[in-house]
């Protein structure tokens, strides 16, 4: 019951947020970086469910993210596609390409997992710098505005409004696989996978299930982030926007969705306040990611929210 | 009617033979215990007829039919549950959520309601959380119903487990030295828990070092040592063979 | 053809070599802690970046090897001293995330502190190339197998020999039982650090006169033998080897033999593939945890 | 009074930060000697400079930022190609004029109505290169590019202009910017039947790497380099093995060494000497483009008389015989960079230096 | 006094495990703890050996303060653990950890322990080059238990030696604890066979939910009717 009260509550709290925000945005490119912030968000809520629920590690998520951006662009572009059409079906073919990719790797661990993933996304990236007939190669694609039932969503403000929608619709879809006997599974097999199979929780078929998933969350958020751009490049299937991805869920706050959300926003939003520290902004950001990890190992969110919790006495 | 079946069974692990060309079967709604040295291949029969190992030879039936090469999770769903003798707890939950998982079979794990939380479903699941707090009643963890499992001291766990065991509503209940770590009158406790799973009509197979629990509620105890069968039969055949007292019993028991 | 294979091979072993290097540095704090630290290639571009500085600025090579040595191994203890020792209860992802950030502030000072250009050494004994059955070799790269080897060796020799070595070992597995016999583990995870700060920078003076080095040639680095080590099997001074030369060979001879733009793919394709049959690489621990 | 902002996203770090890290220091450089000047119109310039890190999508937002936050009266930037795509959409839809100092055709070609660029396009480089080979008698010759961006269209370039010309190309490897030996793949060309050249497209390490691994193979025929190298830092990593090595350079490179008619002399003989006291290092090719950005930039803003953005993108449009370090340059609606082809000189590299072969 | 504890208390979080535990152990003693799931037996131990944090009160060994001394160092003057739940280093060979147990041991003694070790546990000889984590639960307690033993320690703390062994082995390690007494060394022992324990000890100690609650001799407390119901099973 307080679960779903806690639930409700932050869906609530987060809509008014994304609701008055636009009073503080002075410009189009506020917009832009809130735009960037909720897409990120949206990518990192997927993948908390992977490591933050169920103690996967991917290193290869930005490949996702990637090839969602450009299945858009090539479907549209090069095949006329809708945009709707080709979001879903470059997110079809993202969880295809997971469910296949994801059996025999999730059965590795740790370390082993990270390097497998980092492999894929490295790949991912390779194939599209080098297929430069279908993808431009590192010089990038251009593709048009997203349009949904005949209306046209262009500009910052438009985005705004389409991603803030979209991102809720991912945390309350996230809240409720947590919330659920499934969600429960997951957790459990990053507990012990001995223990939850002899629960009867196939445990390679769960973790190949969230795979698919927050692939598929990325492979969302490629796409639109792709038409908000109108332009994209192979950098965004690197090894680095992998990186980056997992920083954010661990920063935020892993096992937290909220969390991943926080971490999203701050690590999108960080290297935009520090743009005007120059050749001091790599010091600034690495100085900045030790610290919070050192200080708030568990994360932004889960510990605001213990101390919180502490002060109000309640345990 | 033998629930469980074991025919012929043979583990070996690099040249060590852990099982042994092993045969007996559990019948039906019987407390059936396996006792043994240290190192006799106890914990790995368990793991051998629950599918985390698969044989080297031999076969296991279970309910009549052979289920060799099934996975663990596919033997919980034919109805065998089990506790562990190195724990397997979810440190990362409750001590609630953790029965709840033993629950997860009868519950609705359909993607779709899951991510659209339908009414349904939070109501079996609600449902689900009451049984649950039920079952750790039954175990004597009323305590620490709302505790993380990471919280919880070691003889806690133990019973955790036996909890999560019985939240899959199993009809074949394998415990690994549920009284480890429990002090006598804890143990007799659990020896009450035991018999009142067993008089529910479930049976189980029990691996024990306490003597006292094991002779007190056994029907049947099968004695192994070096993972072959050193002798079978009623409490008191068993504790009478001079094999089993030389090699696990001492003079006393 | 046969010398055209031949050259592939020493083309892969160069690069292997300088991939096992780095692998191995890595696999020293992974004995240690069970951490995989991405800042690792950072050791090797502070030991190349100094011992060049150095060089260039008159000073004789052994010396600024040396100073580089010492350059690299506070680094290293710093590192361990003021950003993993105080995390040492969070979780392997959240220390990851340390040695990234670790990586990035080094990076950024190594920037601050020279510049963005290429530095570049002189090799160690000449630069005429050695001719083998029609291919060549340079002897640059036989220091650096050399000093893989000799680096393999006496790491075999601490890890199975010394006692020392073995509460390395000891620690990594189970901290708490480390503490109970005895062991000091700050001061184990300090000295890892050290050490495979001490063999980064061996390996960034050695490997500077063929790849040259700047303030960013840590990331190709430490990727690299981020995958030597995994591919080896994680914590094996022998895998890391094995498998930085596995990386390094599979490159030359993809490039060689079907396509140099994907050689790179082609290296990672071999890696999954491995890993898919052999899931702790091929020299690492089998699972020894039971139910 | 009000100053006059300029705008700029350069890749001072990353994989191309060879390019834009003198970019930067070239851009504050002339801003500051302007603003001395007096500035324009009797204005002030104020220049705000964001680090992309070579990365599309951060130039992307940090143009958004210049356009939309700190309102830039013009946009100087995109160090690659891709960084320059990436932003071009947010300034077409600001309508901002942007000058690029990247290389690639498909930013002016199609030509868009507020984007410009300065720099050569690789093509020309490449066709310097195939002219030369062709004048030598070459055929057949090897391709060895860098698989990053500019080695890329590069080769892209170079493949079609050969092609033109009649020259085969009998091998074409990649490497990668970080590849720690590339003598597999020149074993490769080594071993192509009838090669009579090599032409490496890169910039930063590879090419020295590229270079040594060439020589260390024994390989005698001739090797070309792209412009990607015509800095100084190239032939100290080569060392001895970039003997003998020809490349296109701008005039720029080779300042002292041009004849006393050539009209670009005295500009580029003035912007090498100025760099290098300021910085004490070696001027390259690419830290010209930005001064000529900023020439054309300021002379639009003279002639226009304000900094409305229309009349600036109007004036930029026309601007006619400029002579900057690049070459010649004179725009018009259908063209947006402007430069005449014979930007390009052949060098080649004798006794640690760069000898002008035309 | 070989260990005096004065107000000993330590807590998880905010949660208190020990609240004010007052024990003495003399040298040469063999001191038996008892009490139920959850009274903080095990916490008490690792407070002893520097892994808890102590959040109140003093530990003495000897004579001295060692409240704030890391664990490595309290190894070096004398206190060894066999810990709950085993332990073992599981990757590594048998013989490996019990060479580990003598980390701060030097000389040729410590080959002559490792043979005692040996003979005490003949399956650990026959399964020395295997990896620790594949012995059976037994084992890796005979294993846990050699291993503290390796560090000849003056004070020797054990948490549930006896637990997940056979019938013949639990005799087997009492006659250990009462011969290593004989020997001189003392020995605090955590035992949920409290019948067993209290019958070979000195004295004893209940504990409950973080206290002591009674402290006698070990057949006084045998006797306590208190004691058979709660702990004893009688
Ligand atoms: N994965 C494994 N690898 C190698 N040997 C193993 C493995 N699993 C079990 N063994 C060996 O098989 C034998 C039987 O072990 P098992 O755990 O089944 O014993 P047990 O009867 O449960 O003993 P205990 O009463 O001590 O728990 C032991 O000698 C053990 O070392
Ligand atoms: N990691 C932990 N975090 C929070 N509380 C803990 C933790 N470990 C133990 N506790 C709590 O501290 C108290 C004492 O636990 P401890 O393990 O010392 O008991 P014990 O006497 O050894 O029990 P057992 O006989 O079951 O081993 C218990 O109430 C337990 O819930
Ligand atoms: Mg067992
Ligand atoms: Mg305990």
């Amino acid at each position: 019951m307080t679960l779903f009260r806690a639930r409700t509550g932050g869906l609530l709290l987060l809509a008014a947020i994304i609701a008055l925000v636009p009073l503080g945005l002075g410009n189009g490119y506020f917009y832009d970086v809130a735009v960037n912030a909720m897409l990120a968000a949206i990518v990192c809520i997927g993948l908390n469910l992977l490591i933050g629920y169920g103690g996967q590690i991917s290193l290869g998520h930005a490949g996702f993210f990637a090839l969602g951006a450009y299945g858009s662009a090539i479907l549209t572009g090069r095949f006329e596609l809708a945009p709707l059409a080709a979001l879903t079906l470059s997110a079809a073919a993202v969880g295809l390409a997971a469910f296949v990719l994801g059996r025999p790797i999730l059965r590795l661990k740790g370390h082993y997992l990270a390097m497998a993933t980092l492999g894929i996304g490295i790949i991912i990236h390779i194939v599209l710098k080098t297929e430069s007939g279908l993808t431009g190669g590192p010089d990038g694609l251009a593709l048009g505005d997203f349009t949904v039932l005949g209306l046209t969503v262009s500009g910052e403000r438009d985005w705004y409004w389409v991603a803030g929608g979209v991102l809720l619709l991912s945390v309350w879809l996230s809240l409720n696989l947590i919330d659920s006997p499934l969600g429960r599974a997951l957790r459990a097999v990053h507990g012990s996978e001995a223990g939850a199979e002899a629960a009867g929780i196939d445990s390679s078929g769960t973790k190949v299930l969230v795979f698919v998933i927050s692939a598929m969350f990325a492979s969302v958020a490629g796409s639109l982030f792709a038409h908000k751009n109108g332009f994209i490049t192979p950098d965004i299937g690197s090894f680095f926007h992998s990186v980056e991805l997992v920083t954010m869920v661990v920063l935020g706050g892993m096992a937290s969705t909220f969390g991943a959300l926080v971490g999203a926003v701050i690590l999108t939003l960080l290297p935009q306040m520090l743009a005007s520290f120059e050749q001091y902004e790599a010091m600034i950001l690495g100085a900045i990611m030790m610290g919070t990890m050192i200080f708030l190992p568990k994360g932004l969110l889960p510990t605001l929210i213990g101390l919180i919790r502490r002060g109000r006495g309640t345990r | 009617m033998s629930l469980l079946r074991i025919e012929n069974l043979s583990k070996e692990f690099g040249g060590v033979h852990a099982i042994e060309d092993l045969s007996f079967s559990v019948d039906s709604g019987t407390i059936h215990s396996i006792i043994g040295p240290n190192g006799a291949g106890k914990t790995t029969l368990f793991n051998l007829m629950t599918g985390v190992y698969a044989p080297s030879a031999g076969r296991v039936l279970f309910q009549g039919k052979p289920v060799t090469g099934c996975k663990p999770f596919e033997l919980a769903a034919l109805g065998m549950s089990r506790t562990f003798q190195n724990l397997q707890i979810f440190f990362n939950m409750t001590a609630l959520e953790n029965v709840m998982v033993g629950h997860h079979l009868h519950l609705d794990r359909r993607l779709i309601p899951s991510l659209l939380t339908l009414p349904s479903l939070r109501r079996r699941d609600r449902a689900a959380r009451d049984v649950c707090a039920g079952l750790m009643e039954f175990v004597g963890l009323s305590r620490y119903l709302d505790a993380d499992a990471a919280q919880m001291p070691y003889g806690a766990l133990k019973r955790l487990e036996i909890a999560r065991a019985l939240a899959a509503r199993p009809r074949l209940l394998l415990l690994d030295e549920p009284a480890a770590g429990l002090n006598a009158t804890e143990s007799r406790e659990i020896d009450e828990v035991i018999k009142r799973i067993a008089a529910s009509g479930v049976t189980v197979v029990l691996v024990e070092h306490d003597m006292k629990m094991v002779m007190g509620i056994s029907d049947h105890i099968l004695a192994l040592d070096y993972g072959r069968k050193l002798a079978e039969g009623t409490p008191a055949e068993v504790r009478a063979n001079p094999e089993v007292i030389a090699a696990y019993l001492g003079v006393q028991a | 053809m046969f010398a055209e294979f031949l050259q592939y091979l020493f083309s892969g072993l160069t690069s292997g070599a300088i991939y096992a290097l780095a692998g191995l540095g890595f696999a020293i704090i992974y004995n240690a802690s069970n951490v995989i630290n991405f800042a690792q290639g950072e050791f090797i571009m502070i030991g190349g970046m100094t011992t060049a500085t150095l060089a260039a600025a008159g000073t004789p090579l052994w010396l600024a090897v040396a100073l580089a040595l010492v350059v690299a191994m506070l680094v290293g203890m710093a590192l361990e001293r003021l950003a993993i020792e105080p995390a040492r209860d969070a979780d392997v992802v959240t220390i990851v995330i340390i040695t990234i950030g670790a990586s990035i502030f080094l990076r950024g000072a190594a920037q601050v502190i020279w510049d963005k250009e290429f530095h570049s050494l002189p090799a160690f004994s000449g630069e005429v190339p050695i001719s083998l059955g029609g291919a060549t070799l340079m002897p640059q790269s036989l220091w650096v197998i050399g000093v893989s080897a000799l680096a393999i060796a006496l790491l075999w020799w601490f890890f199975n020999r010394t006692l020392f070595g073995k509460a390395m070992l000891a620690t990594s597995h189970n901290r708490l039982a480390a503490q109970l016999v005895g062991i000091g583990v700050k001061r184990v995870l300090l000295a890892s650090f050290a050490l495979s700060a001490l063999l980064g920078a061996v390996a960034g003076a050695v490997v500077t006169p063929i790849t040259f080095t700047s303030y960013e040639s840590g990331i190709m680095l430490g990727l690299k033998g981020f995958s030597a080590a995994v591919l080896g099997g994680l914590g094996s001074g022998l895998g890391a080897v094995v498998g930085g030369l596995i990386v390094g060979l599979v490159e030359a001879l993809a490039s060689g033999y079907l396509s140099s733009a994907y050689k790179d793919a082609i290296a990672f394709i071999i890696i999954l593939f491995v890993l898919f049959f052999m899931p702790s690489g091929l020299f690492g621990r089998r699972g020894t945890d039971r139910v | 009074a009000d100053p006059i902002r300029i705008g700029s996203f350069l890749s001072v770090t990353g994989p191309a930060s060879f390019l834009g890290e003198p970019e930067k220091k070239t851009l504050e450089l002339y801003v500051e000697r302007a603003n001395r000047d007096g500035g324009v119109l009797g204005r002030p310039i104020e220049l705000i400079i964001y680090d992309d890190g070579g990365a599309g999508e951060k130039a992307a937002t940090f143009a958004k930022r210049l356009a939309d936050s700190d309102k830039v009266d013009v946009l100087i930037g995109g160090t690659t190609t891709g960084t320059t795509m990436a932003a071009v959409p947010m300034a077409e839809r600001a309508k901002v004029p942007l000058i690029s100092l990247a290389a690639g055709i498909p930013i002016i070609d199609p030509v868009k109505s507020w984007v410009f660029k300065v720099p050569h396009t690789d093509r020309m480089a490449a066709e310097k290169v195939i002219l030369d080979m062709k004048k030598r008698g070459i055929a057949k010759i090897a391709l060895i590019s860098e698989d990053a961006g500019f080695g890329k269209s590069g080769h892209d370039q170079t493949v079609a202009v050969a092609r033109e010309n009649g020259i085969e190309i009998v091998a074409d490897e990649v490497y990668s910017a970080k590849d720690p030996d590339v003598t597999a793949q020149l074993t490769k060309i080594k071993n192509s039947p009838g090669v009579q050249a090599v032409f490496n497209f890169g910039a930063g390490q590879g090419p020295a790497i590229v270079t040594r691994n060439f020589r260390q193979l024994g390989m005698t025929v001739p090797l070309y380099q792209s412009h990607g190298v015509a800095s100084k830092d190239y032939i100290r990593l080569a060392g001895e093995a970039a003997e003998g090595v020809r490349l296109p350079a701008a005039g720029l490179v080779v300042a002292a060494q041009l004849a006393a008619t050539d009209p670009q002399k005295p500009v580029v003989t003035a912007f090498k000497s100025e760099y290098e006291k300021t910085f004490k290092s070696e001027v390259s090719t690419f830290a010209g483009h930005p001064y000529d950005a900023l020439q054309i930039v300021l002379a639009a803003i003279n002639r226009a008389g304000s900094t409305d953005k229309a009349k600036v993108r109007d004036e930029i449009e026309k601007t006619s015989g400029y002579v900057g370090t690049a070459g010649m340059v004179s725009m018009s609606p259908t063209d947006h960079m402007g430069l005449s082809p014979s930007a390009f000189h052949m060098v080649e590299v004798r006794k640690g230096d760069w000898v002008l072969l035309d | 006094m070989l260990l005096e504890l004065s107000g000993l208390s330590s807590h998880y979080g905010r949660i208190p495990a020990l609240k004010g535990i007052d024990i003495e152990i003399a040298e040469g003693e063999l001191v038996a703890l008892v009490g139920g799931n959850g009274a903080g037996k095990t916490t008490l131990l690792r407070c002893l050996s520097g892994v808890q944090p102590v959040s109140g009160g003093t530990i003495r060994f000897d004579g001295a303060d060692i409240t704030a001394m890391p664990p490595d160092q309290r190894v070096g003057l004398g206190i060894g653990q066999s810990p709950e739940g085993r332990q073992v280093f599981g990757p590594m060979s048998v013989e490996d950890n019990l060479r580990l147990g003598a980390y701060r041991r030097h000389g040729p003694d410590v080959a002559h322990d490792l043979e005692r070790m040996y003979d005490l546990f003949p399956i650990l000889r026959q399964k020395r080059r295997e990896a620790a984590g594949t012995l059976s639960g037994g084992q890796q307690q005979m294993l846990a238990i050699a291993r503290a033993l390796m560090s000849a320690p003056r004070l020797l703390l054990l948490d549930e030696p006896s637990m997940g062994l056979a019938p013949l082995l639990v005799a087997e390690i009492f006659a250990i604890v009462q011969s290593l007494k004989a020997a001189g060394t003392t020995i605090f022992l955590v035992e949920q066979n409290a019948y067993a324990a209290l019958k070979i000890a000195d004295r004893g100690y209940v504990l409950e939910t973080g206290s002591v609650v009674l402290a006698d001799r070990g057949d006084r407390l045998l006797a306590d009717e208190r004691v058979r119901e709660a702990y004893l099973g009688l």
